[in-house]
């Protein structure tokens, strides 16, 4: 059974005990952390939704980030708006947290679009599928923003198993020797698909770092206050010029890994029963339940949570498949004369038959 | 005699030729006690234990590198490739080693492994888990490039690329894995006289003397589909199965065209630079006189694989086929 | 006016686009100090500083990740491989980032970016050295691929891929690195009027009636070579210089054809699934009737790059491509 | 300018005094110290032949291996006969003491093979060019000796540059994992071609093997006695079941990186200097010379290198180029058609001509 190790950062235990750590500290008011419990729960319930939409067929896939909210919203709220973002495939939470509509996300999932939203508008790059490809995009990025004198930091996200693509360690070599402004954040939720952190490393992925020539700090993903303060202090050494840092939020998936994975095969009840005890929202409720939180403060959060409920399952419906036409449109920033010319033979093709029809245009399967 | 699906008949297959040879070992992301995502390993580890049904660390092209090395000392590695868009880490020591090292070490150091990779679309996935690679590996001298179209084939066409001495790339129709078929699993394979003789050979699926329709993989369920359509409609259509890429039993292929005149070839990746193009060019070659049209292709287009919702309009189908089949006529 | 050898065009042309546009950075593995093992890139380290001439870590995903996050944010990176077969452990970004990025993101992202490869054999290089990859990249879609055949184009063609939105693999046919032409340096190539939008439309390098020669990058000079040979013996070559790879000048060459009738693609990469199949299969398709010989194809074997001593035996040469008309003529 | 660290793992000065090491010691008498230095000898030797062969026109090129004298024989005499050596390029000393014929390692330079030697008659895989591919092989031949119950190390060699390949690191991650018997040399001679370690790296690469689980040492490279014992140290630790290890030979490459090369441009002749007084021959010598050791030593060394140059220079100029048949062989273990029909395509194609003609057929060009 996989259990936390005992050498994380914390300042907030699973039994919701504020707790003070020698390296990192977090000066935060109650309300504060009701806010970033806020967050916590509107991340929970929009990947709840979607593995609904995913059961009722609306969705062709769901990655559930559950059980990694706390990591999650504490790196994303501790980015500045001038910060990006270059995340993998399960960051609903900082997705969330920058202000992307959580319709968007569902797009590249429903099937209609292989992105979803725009990358600059808020500072949050495309979901990137190709395990490891984005952060070697985060630190070039980065070296771009040193060169037009930006004080920026880049966030880039990976998991366990990702960690030892060799993009990610190329980008751990780059960033190095260009000194360059990215916070390498590793969810260990100590599975890659199936496979448990003991057949994917023998040491402890923070420790990579220091081979590189930068700080690597290990966490405990599951306290929204660690990770808040512990990617605050990164994203300032990096925006103030001292380099990259990688930090590891240690976790788990409470969830399976995507909605075609079947974890019973490779885990057991106990180790689940285990770590939703450690819940990331359990203990913060706790800690809330201490402080004399009063229930309208929950029931808020739920009229809240309710609203985008409604506003996903209506949008989601909503999603357009793609025309023929906007199928062939963005193969190049440029006209391609064979791209053209198989746009205007399919589009011919598909006359005969009155256009082309989407096996999914009578609303969902 | 069993009623499989292939996945269960490339199972049984990995099965038989685990017990074959001990030094046949499977190495692939969650090949292990998920049974892959497909489950094409289900019960494998179980079985033969984490020694022989490996669970690598994530990182493609680390286990392609690693499974060279096992090879080197004669054990034969049987590598999973989750889908057809994660091999592209793995392509240097692909394109640059497993392809190269016979011919470099001028035969002293035989690579015999088996990268299986579950290629193609029509399951509805996202992006990077639908695509076609297969001509960028048979343009790469060193390789062999099978893919099976039915159960059956599945079944014996793993253990005797297992069984062969060249490193196989061994393309599952991953859109076809739930297709089922009779199996007879009282014969051992390579206990047949010939062998993995046959692996290479291009099979007849269907035998028609209109039009000639080549296809591989899963594209070959497709095109008996449309032949059987135009059997109504009075057109005969005869369907070749490649089985195999490279090599490319043009033999068959030329005495189907030397009978019909007109071929149509399908696949699913983008026809530029197709193996379509290949086919086209050397048929055209070959039977220049006989051929009464220009070879067609029906294929995916020039575009990174789309969106899900929109692959059926991106996948040649049966009426897309039938269509280029009366094209062909028409000249 | 100056007389400049095709690495000095180059030279040139990346200086010229480095002063025309701050958002050019260069990068690859020793192209600093060094000007690159070719000396491409001799004095721009000394002339625009460390910032904007890059001698990156050894890592060529690296290198080309990195460069697609800088022009993510709107930069210009130029990315030298500094050999074709060192491409290979790139592929991956090439393949599922750099192709694909624009189309994936609706165009918000455009990736406008040039990846430079010396490509080819000829110079006697040991292994890994003269490889020919282009169909690896023209069979993905969201690449657009292009080579110089000589010093006047590779001055200009580089300007205009820097200028161009889309990202461009530029391959640098490495043995006419020393092909010396007069340059008129004097005009702004993009202020020309055309710009860019004469990048990707092919040459006729030679008018002749008889057969067409069909080629690009370092072939285009044996072309034409073996069409004044062939002169000689009373023979009339058209020779056609693609320039681009992908888009594929198809009008040119059909107006050739059209005209000859019969077509010789040549190209130094393997045969099967080459550029040349493409070539071939699509003409036939639009000049069946016209035709009267197949396409033929020259070009190198099916095999990984040989030992340097008898790549003379491997590559097209003059006698292997008058060879192969007279073979057409024969139709 | 580049110059030494001072935290090596040193045994013997570069003055050539012998210097004791808290973690290292090395048992070695006089005489056994001057079979090294006959190696070193040798193999300088052999490599200052093949730079002259190539400026004959007899190679096409050739990858200089001076200054890295000490850590390839360290590492090659460390060797067990059952070990395994995946070199890249350059490791034409253990080569030498791995009792492959240098004449064949030049078979590769001059251009008449991509291979030229049986790796398995001394244990020695090919040259591997492309830099990285080969650690993943070593790491993948040890895993299939722990399958098969050997206890054999292997050794696979890199440069500083290739150390931040993607395969490199890979190859640390499955090593880790597999607990595999690999001993991972990088000969860190601070050039990757024109780029010095500072364009490579933000910490020492020695450092990178904690972080994957496993011990990591710095070696003065110059020292092939601290080269022995360091080398000899790992290859037991692989043998013994404990795994991996990643040790960074410090050196220097005196030469250019390739004769096509000219280090001239990119570093200066005092660096040079600096480092020629730290050639690993000479400390030795200072050594042998303080302990008396007689000129006849000296002299016998010389008509041996002088025998093997002889050898060496009949032997290249020996190296048939590859017949039309060779070179279509062995492109695949069994027939495949289109291999056979291009060769007989080909066969035929020369027959015109009376058969292939070599431009090279006459001796050289
Ligand atoms: C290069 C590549 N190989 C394989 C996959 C298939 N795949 C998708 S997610 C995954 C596991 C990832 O595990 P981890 O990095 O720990 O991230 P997590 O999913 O746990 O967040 C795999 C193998 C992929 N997407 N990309
Ligand atoms: C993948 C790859 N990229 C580029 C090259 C070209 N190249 C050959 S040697 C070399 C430098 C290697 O430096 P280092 O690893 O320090 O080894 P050294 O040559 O110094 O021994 C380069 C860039 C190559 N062989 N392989
Ligand atoms: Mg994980
Ligand atoms: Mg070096």
């Amino acid at each position: 059974m996989l259990t936390a190790p005992d050498d994380l950062i914390q300042l907030l235990t699973h039994e919701g005990k504020r707790v003070t750590h020698a390296d990192f500290s977090l000066d935060i008011t109650d309300d504060e952390i009701r806010s970033l419990y806020r967050d916590l729960c509107m991340v929970r319930r929009f990947d709840n939704e979607a593995t609904a939409l995913q059961r009722q067929g609306e969705l062709a896939l769901w990655a559930q980030c559950q059980g990694q909210e706390a990591a999650q919203v504490g790196a994303g709220r501790a980015l500045l708006p001038t910060d990006f973002v270059f995340p993998s495939y399960r960051e609903h939470g900082i997705a969330w947290t920058s202000g992307v509509d959580p319709v968007a996300i569902l797009g590249l999932f429903r099937g209609t679009t292989n992105g979803g939203w725009d990358p600059y508008e808020h500072n949050f790059g495309l979901y990137t599928v190709v395990i490891g490809n984005q952060c070697l995009h985060a630190v070039g990025y980065a070296m771009a923003g040193l060169r037009e004198g930006k004080t920026e930091a880049v966030l880039t996200c990976f998991g366990d198993g990702g960690s030892n693509q060799g993009d990610v360690s190329e980008a751990f070599v780059f960033a190095g020797v260009y000194n360059a402004p990215v916070v390498f954040l590793c969810q260990n939720n100590q599975y890659a698909i199936s496979e448990p952190n003991y057949r994917q490393m023998r040491a402890p992925i923070y420790k990579r770092a220091e081979g590189y020539g930068f700080p690597g700090y290990r966490v405990d993903g599951n306290d929204v206050l660690a990770m808040l303060a512990v990617m605050r202090h990164s994203y300032e050494h990096a925006r103030s010029g001292k380099g990259p840092v990688l930090v590891e939020a240690f976790t788990y998936r409470l969830g399976a890994h995507t909605t075609s994975d079947d974890p019973t095969r490779y885990r057991d009840a106990d180790e689940v029963e285990y770590w939703k005890d450690r819940d990331p929202l359990l203990r913060v409720k706790r800690y809330l339940d201490s402080v004399n939180t009063p229930q309208s403060f929950y029931d808020e959060i739920e009229v809240a949570a309710e609203a985008m409920a409604v506003h996903i399952r209506a949008g989601v419906r909503e999603l357009a498949d793609p025309t023929l036409d906007e199928m062939f449109t963005h193969v190049y920033a440029e006209p391609h004369p064979l791209v053209e010319q198989e746009h205007r033979e399919m589009t011919e093709y598909f006359e005969q038959f009155g256009g082309m029809r989407s096996p999914h245009a009578a609303g969902g399967h | 005699m069993a009623t499989l699906t292939m996945a269960k008949a490339i199972n049984m297959g990995l099965r038989n030729a685990m017990k074959r040879d001990e030094k046949v070992v499977l190495m692939g992301e969650d090949i292990g006690k998920l049974g892959g995502v497909f489950r094409v390993t289900d019960g494998l580890q179980a079985e033969f234990g984490d020694m022989r049904v490996v669970d690598p660390p994530l990182a493609e092209s680390g286990i392609v590198g690693t499974a060279v090395g096992m090879a080197m000392r004669g054990w034969r590695p049987v590598v999973e490739i989750q889908f057809d868009g994660f091999v592209y880490p793995a392509f240097d020591q692909i394109v640059s080693q497993v392809a190269k090292h016979h011919y470099r070490s001028a035969g002293k150091t035989t690579l015999s492994m088996v990268i299986r990779i579950p290629f193609g679309g029509g399951i509805g996935a996202i992006e990077h888990h639908s695509e076609s690679p297969e001509a960028l590996f048979t343009h790469t001298a060193g390789l062999r490039v099978i893919s099976p179209a039915n159960p059956v084939d599945a079944y014996e066409m793993i253990q005797q690329a297992i069984a062969h001495p060249d490193p196989i790339i061994f393309l599952e129709p991953k859109r076809r894995y739930w297709d089922k078929a009779e199996i007879d699993d009282s014969v051992d394979v390579m206990n047949k006289a010939e062998g993995y003789s046959r692996l290479f050979d291009a099979r007849v699926a269907r035998e028609g003397s209109d039009v000639t329709l080549v296809a591989y993989g899963p594209m070959v369920k497709t095109c008996l589909e449309a032949a059987a359509a135009a059997e109504g409609e009075g057109l005969s259509l005869e369907v070749i199965d490649l089985r195999s890429l490279t090599p490319f039993d043009i033999d068959t292929v030329v005495k189907s065209v030397t009978k019909t005149g007109r071929m149509v070839v399908v696949h699913e990746a983008p026809q530029f630079g197709g193996v379509g193009a290949e086919i086209a060019a050397r048929i055209t070659e070959k039977c220049f006189w006989t051929m009464q049209a220009p070879v067609l292709r029906v294929s995916g287009m020039y575009m990174p694989y789309p969106a899900a919702r929109v692959e059926h309009a991106y996948l040649p189908d049966l009426d897309r086929i039938l269509d280029s089949v009366d094209k062909a006529m028409e000249y």
